[in-house]
């Protein structure tokens, strides 16, 4: 599987990526890569192709061509779930949840994953019989301030609750690579700080990808910063390069976040 | 050889007008299922009330003519007024709900057939000019037949000229693949929605009157063209008129030739047509969308 | 996980708890009361009929009652009430009680039906059924549970034959008996080529069997055949087979909704002026011919009973049908006539002691009379009945299509 | 499992097993009816109730089981430690064949393929005559035996043998679903996007449930089979899955037993109001539309309503509604 030394040095490596929804190009010849580690935000007007970007490497949509490897390995024949196993997971930027169990239900999902329990049919899936499993839970839901609503409906959930399980069923997989899809959409002033916190203390090895409208989390958490315009990276670089950036300043911050930001 | 080869031009002739009785029973199944999303397994009982109800008006006003155009109007009647009483409340509670409900309503019309116009078989007599049989190329073919196919036709095509051509038909196809959309426009989409629940019963009902003379009415029709129905929506797709037509067409020639070609596989033969339709192009023949 | 055994609270168990004794309790009474739906007054309950009983001699009918072949068993059943109606409701000195069941065109809601039946209503003999798989499914039953059994309609050839029963007796007709004599009337009569079309089902092969064998051994040579599905919408592509075969006549079994489609699709596209069609008398019966139209003129066909029999009997029978239903009668009601009589006759000959299940229907086996079809008897061998066909042609009489009998075969025995 | 409960299902199981001697022989034979299609009802269930999968044609599986059960009872032996599981195993191979091809699609296409495939083996069973005796059916079914000498002609030994097989489905299927791969199922139903992009193999889930559901719809079959001892293509026509829907909707969908309840509620309502009346078939129409105004979650539904007020329940999966469209 090794095609070559700097490749497979990459956590994720895109390459001449192509998809077209009825003509229109989505994401034109794109191309990028992420090391291990880094945290990387995803930024772009509305349009720019983001969210299809998280898409086509989550593999919940094909691609039209191009390649994309995680850790050099060659994914974009797989399926979604043998991406995710290969230690890709994702949030999303509408909630998107198992609405009618509970919040341990949810998570547990995930868990018994990780934990490969996921193909044990006859035990009954109990704190005694998954010692490990639900003693993770517990301290992911502790950690969290979710204990108290452990076995809580999501649905009777707030939305900004919602939410943060919305990034727990991404983070809680343990994954090696992470991607966040405006991890703080729609949260108040307050849950967003809740949740700039919960993301600053993700594991370092844990390499992130976060599409974000909220320069001040853009700014705060990321290494590098891509810019995609209408499908193709219109720039990258470090915070300081990007808001450096003349052209970036033009087409995206150029209206009214530019005037608090710049 | 010339003998064999009219054979089956006649055979085909026969399939053509099976399904067209099929594209119109179909033709509403696949609107309201592509546009509200409902699996109305009541629709059997569309084609079914309208075929009786034909009967009734022809016996009564002794006119064939009349009653095909006003037993599909009363069963539309009717099943606007379920939409608006009943099904209604059904809309967001998913297809099981939507099952049990459109079944229970099946079998409430089927004993009320039975109640009223009794158990016994009947059948539509079609008026003189449409009666009897044409010699065409040394083969006898039976004249309504050959209307059925007309009239087909030409349903088919106001339908497609409505579905095409007018602002009516520009918002029901954009409710086939986007609803928020044509919330979105400010068009009431529950009106649309009522509209096209009463054009789905109007069309099974004339496909029932249509049908009368060949197939005849008895007890227990409903259910037995419920089940062509839905395959002809699944063969042809969803979306669009033309696709029902196809898919229609599609099947009343497999079944007709079928029942000649393999007479011990025609039970078997539309459903594994179905099958493969579905496994290799789920979308159906000609239609453009997955629901 | 502890919320996984909290759906078992008890609370919840108790409501299960109620709701199936709810649904068990009716269960139990019906089990212990006797019949809650008989038709006349002294009801006592008590299970157990002594010998010369007063208690009422209970039979349980089971036909169609909704769905497709509700009509058969309404006139079944208008048959045997008028029977009963005659004699006052009393034979060998007993009541007799009348209890219906749908037979739901289900073999499972059928069977069940024989169980409550029996089981339940306390039933003495069991009579009727329509559906063949259904009268082979109850024959099992009846055969182990000691149950006499008339089967007053169902024509599968193995419930007199392969599946007899001391229980069993079959007052209808068999499949091929029926057909029978009219193969060597058409051999005769029609032509020596024959081309035959029928359901492809167990009762259309088992008809057209007994054409068949009347038929060839006749000398007849049949030269194609024809198996459209049940149900067939469009017979179109047979009938150009037909006429590709060129017979001297067709020979066809079609029943029902079939038998409308066929006659009317036989004449629309033309083969009634070229090939004569005949077949078993459900072609041109008389719950079909208002709907056939003009199509079924010509068309003959071979039954146990016609309403234009000519016998004193018989125009008697039609007469009083009218009078108290209203319309004329159908076979079946012919049959729901006789196996009244059958089951009254029995009972008088025991002098209404039915405690032996065996000797009910081993009376059967000894009645003979003349019923509005002609005379019958059983045949001691297999319990099946020994009657006359009837072969009609229907025929424009008066104006009005009616049919006509053109010959008679008489004391016909189900041809084994 | 706490005393309260354990009582109670103590006091459930001590009337199940004298039920056969409080009640008559007839109303036995409708509570064995119950038991079978409860079995039947619970195994759609499985599919329609936990997983979400709509499957119309799951009397394929009631028909094969039942077929193969009394085939082989005919022919080889009427011994149930032959006939039950070469039921099983048949049933089975069906489901997973035919669950190959419907597990490929989804919603009202699963539903159709399902329906399709169904009414194939309805054609086969209808046209095969040597093996399946067409339309008539297979009738004499010799009375299954324990071993030569034991069989179960009493009705009462059948009742125990078929309330035994309904107990371990049930229990099984309990815990099946509790286990981490039927909760996956319960994740499928709620949000099959979301269970993928976490790494599940969706369709290897769907697949095992088509075919445990598939298997369980065999037993049933084979049970059918026993009690009867006759069976006609009938039992796989299509109407005889929409009835199965239609238990597990009235009881309560992705309940335990619900369908069971369900099943028991249309097997009596339907033999009770036929024997009093013709117009049986609008009184099933309208009660189904009774269900659907007044007690959309089915009769468990009702059941939830019922509960005292203060024993607040937590969320627990088996009172989820299935309903997602």
């Amino acid at each position: 599987m090794i095609e070559n030394g700097t490749k497979n040095k990459k956590a994720l490596h895109i390459e001449d990526l192509s998809k077209n929804f009825g003509g229109l190009n989505i994401l034109d010849q794109l191309s990028m890569s992420v090391t291990p580690g880094e945290r990387r935000a995803i930024i772009g007007p509305n349009g720019a192709g983001k969210t299809t970007l998280f898409n086509v490497i989550s593999g919940e949509l094909k691609a039209c061509k191009g390649s994309i490897s995680l850790f050099g390995e060659e994914v974009i024949d797989m399926p979604n779930h043998q991406r995710a196993r290969r230690g890709l997971a994702r949030s999303y930027q509408k909630n998107n949840l198992f609405l009618n169990l509970s919040v341990l239900d949810n998570l547990a999902l995930v868990l018994q994953r990780k934990h490969n329990h996921e193909g044990n049919w006859f035990k009954h899936r109990s704190p005694k019989a998954f010692p490990l499993l639900y003693k993770e839970a517990e301290s992911f839901l502790e950690s969290w301030n979710l204990a108290k609503k452990s076995h809580v409906k999501v649905a009777e959930l707030s939305y900004g609750e919602q939410r943060e399980i919305e990034i727990l069923l991404g983070v809680a997989a343990d994954p090696k690579i992470l991607l966040l899809d405006e991890p703080t959409a729609g949260m108040s002033v307050a849950e967003t700080q809740h949740m700039l916190r919960f993301l600053e203390n993700f594991p370092v090895d844990m390499t992130m990808l976060i599409i974000e409208h909220d320069m001040e989390i853009v700014f705060g958490l990321a290494d590098r910063i891509t810019v995609l315009y209408y499908g193709k990276v219109l720039a990258e670089g470090t915070p300081e390069e990007i808001r450096a950036d003349s052209r970036v300043r033009e087409v995206y911050l150029g209206s009214e976040v530019s005037e608090k930001y710049a | 050889m010339n003998e064999s080869l009219s054979i089956l031009a006649m055979q085909v002739l026969n399939g053509l007008a099976y399904g067209m009785l099929l594209f119109l029973l179909a033709a509403g199944l696949s609107l309201i299922f592509g546009n509200m999303d409902i699996l109305n397994l009541a629709h059997g009982s569309f084609y079914m009330l309208g075929a009786y109800i034909a009967l009734s008006v022809a016996q009564y006003l002794d006119n064939f003519w009349l009653a095909l155009i006003l037993a599909p109007l009363l069963v539309g009647l009717i099943s606007l007024v379920l939409e608006l009483g009943l099904l209604r409340i059904s809309y967001n509670r998913g297809h099981l709900t939507q099952v049990l409900l459109t079944f229970g309503l099946a079998y409430v019309f089927n004993d009320l057939v039975r109640w009223i116009w009794g158990a016994a078989i009947h059948t539509l007599t079609p008026p003189a000019s449409i009666s009897g049989s044409l010699e065409i190329m040394g083969q006898t073919f039976p004249r309504y037949r050959v209307f059925v196919v007309l009239l087909g036709f030409v349903i088919a095509f106001l339908l497609w000229f409505f579905q095409e051509k007018t602002r009516w038909g520009a918002i029901i196809r954009a409710g086939v693949s986007d609803k928020e959309m044509v919330g979105g426009l400010g068009i009431n989409i529950h009106l649309v929605f009522t509209l096209i629940f009463a054009l789905g019963g109007v069309l099974a009902g004339l496909s029932g009157v249509a049908a009368g003379p060949i197939l005849g009415l008895y007890p227990g029709m409903d259910f037995e063209t419920l089940i062509f129905a839905l395959i002809v929506v699944v063969v042809g797709g969803l979306g669009s008129f033309t696709a029902t037509f196809g898919g229609a067409i599609i099947i009343g020639l497999a079944d007709t030739l079928g029942k000649v070609w393999f007479p011990e596989a025609s039970l078997f033969l539309i459903f594994a047509i179905m099958a493969v339709v579905l496994l290799v192009k789920p979308q159906g023949l000609f239609g453009g969308r997955a629901a | 996980m502890m919320i996984k055994l909290k759906s078992f609270k008890i609370g919840k168990i108790l409501l299960v708890i109620a709701i199936l004794g709810l649904i068990i309790l009716p269960l139990v009474g019906c089990g212990n009361g006797g019949s809650t739906n008989s038709s006349s007054g002294d009801n006592k309950s008590g299970s157990n009929a002594t010998v010369g009983s007063t208690e009422p001699f209970k039979v349980g009918l089971i036909i169609p009652k909704s769905n497709v072949y509700a009509t058969l068993g309404e006139n079944l059943s208008n048959g045997m009430t008028m029977y009963f109606d005659e004699i006052g409701w009393k034979a060998g000195g007993r009541e007799i009680q009348l209890l219906q069941e749908d037979e739901e065109n289900d073999a499972q809601a059928a069977l069940r039906k024989a169980k409550k039946l029996v089981e339940s209503d306390k039933s003495d003999v069991l009579v009727g059924v329509v559906n063949s798989s259904i009268a082979l499914a109850i024959r099992d039953y009846v055969d182990q549970n000691k149950v006499p059994f008339l089967v007053a309609h169902a024509g599968a050839v193995g419930l007199t034959r392969a599946k007899k029963s001391d229980y069993v007796y079959r007052i209808s007709f068999t499949n091929e008996q029926v057909n029978f004599p009219n193969g060597k009337w058409t051999y005769e009569n029609l032509g020596k080529k024959v081309f035959v079309i029928a359901p492809d089902y167990a009762a259309g092969k088992e008809q057209i069997n007994g054409f068949k064998k009347g038929f060839t051994s006749a000398g007849g040579t049949i030269v194609g055949e024809a198996w459209p599905p049940l149900g067939t919408n469009d017979y179109g592509s047979y009938l150009q087979q037909i006429t590709k075969a060129k017979p001297d006549a067709v020979y066809a079994f079609f029943a029902g909704t079939d038998a409308v489609r066929f006659v009317q699709q036989y004449s629309e596209f033309g083969l009634k002026k070229k090939i004569p069609l005949n077949g078993s008398g459900w072609l041109n019966a008389e719950d079909v011919r208002p709907a056939q139209g003009g199509a079924v003129e010509g068309v003959k066909g071979s039954l146990y009973w016609q309403l234009a029999l000519d016998t004193p009997e018989n125009k008697n029978f039609v007469e009083n049908y009218k009078k108290k239903f209203g319309k004329e009668p159908s076979g079946e009601a012919v049959e729901g006539y006789d196996a009244a009589r059958v089951i009254a006759e029995g009972l008088e000959t025991l002098k209404g002691d039915s405690s032996d299940k065996l000797k009910v229907a081993q009376a059967w086996g000894d009645i003979k009379f003349v019923s509005p079809r002609g005379p019958i008897e059983f045949d001691k061998e297999n319990h099946m009945i020994i009657q006359n066909i009837y072969l009609a042609e229907t025929q424009k009489i008066d104006g009005k299509l009616q049919n006509k009998i053109i010959a008679t075969f008489k004391n016909v025995k189900d041809p084994i | 499992m706490n005393r309260k409960n354990l009582l109670a299902m103590s006091v459930l199981f001590l009337i199940s097993l004298v039920l056969p001697w409080v009640i008559a022989v007839y109303p036995l034979g409708i509570v064995i009816e119950i038991l079978i299609y409860g079995i039947f009802a619970s195994s759609l269930n499985l599919l329609l109730g936990y997983s979400g999968l709509v499957s119309f044609g799951h009397a394929a599986f009631f028909g094969i089981g039942a077929y193969t059960a009394s085939i082989f009872a005919q022919n080889v032996s009427a011994n149930i430690f032959f006939t039950l599981p070469a039921a099983v195993i048949v049933s089975l191979l069906a489901a997973l064949i035919i669950g190959f091809f419907c597990t490929r699609v989804s919603g009202f296409y699963f539903l159709m393929l399902t329906l399709a495939f169904a009414q194939m083996i309805y054609a086969i069973a209808h046209q095969w005559e040597s093996l399946t005796g067409g339309s008539n059916g297979l009738s004499g079914i010799p009375v299954p035996q324990l071993w030569s000498g034991f069989s179960f002609e009493d009705q009462k030994l059948l009742y125990y043998l078929i309330l035994i097989v309904f107990l371990l489905v049930i229990f099984g299927i309990r815990r099946f679903i509790a286990s981490p791969v039927g909760q996956t199922l319960i994740g499928i139903r709620e949000n099959e996007g979301r269970l993928k992009a976490i790494g599940y193999n969706i369709r290897n889930y769907k697949l095992l449930a088509f075919v445990i559901a598939g298997g369980l719809g065999g037993v049933a079959g084979a049970l059918y089979s026993y009690f009867n001892g006759f069976v006609s293509p009938h039992e796989v026509y299509w109407t005889v899955s929409g009835h199965a829907i239609i238990m597990v909707i009235i009881g309560g969908a992705g309940t335990l037993i619900g369908p069971t309840l369900g099943a028991g509620f249309l097997i009596i309502l339907q033999s009770v109001v036929s024997s009093y009346t013709d117009r049986w078939y609008s009184i099933v129409g309208l009660t189904f539309i009774a269900f659907v105004l007044f007690a959309p979650k089915g009769i468990m539904g009702l059941i939830s309503l019922l509960k005292l007020p203060g024993k607040k329940e937590v969320t627990q999966n088996f009172n989820v509604e299935g309903e997602k469209a």
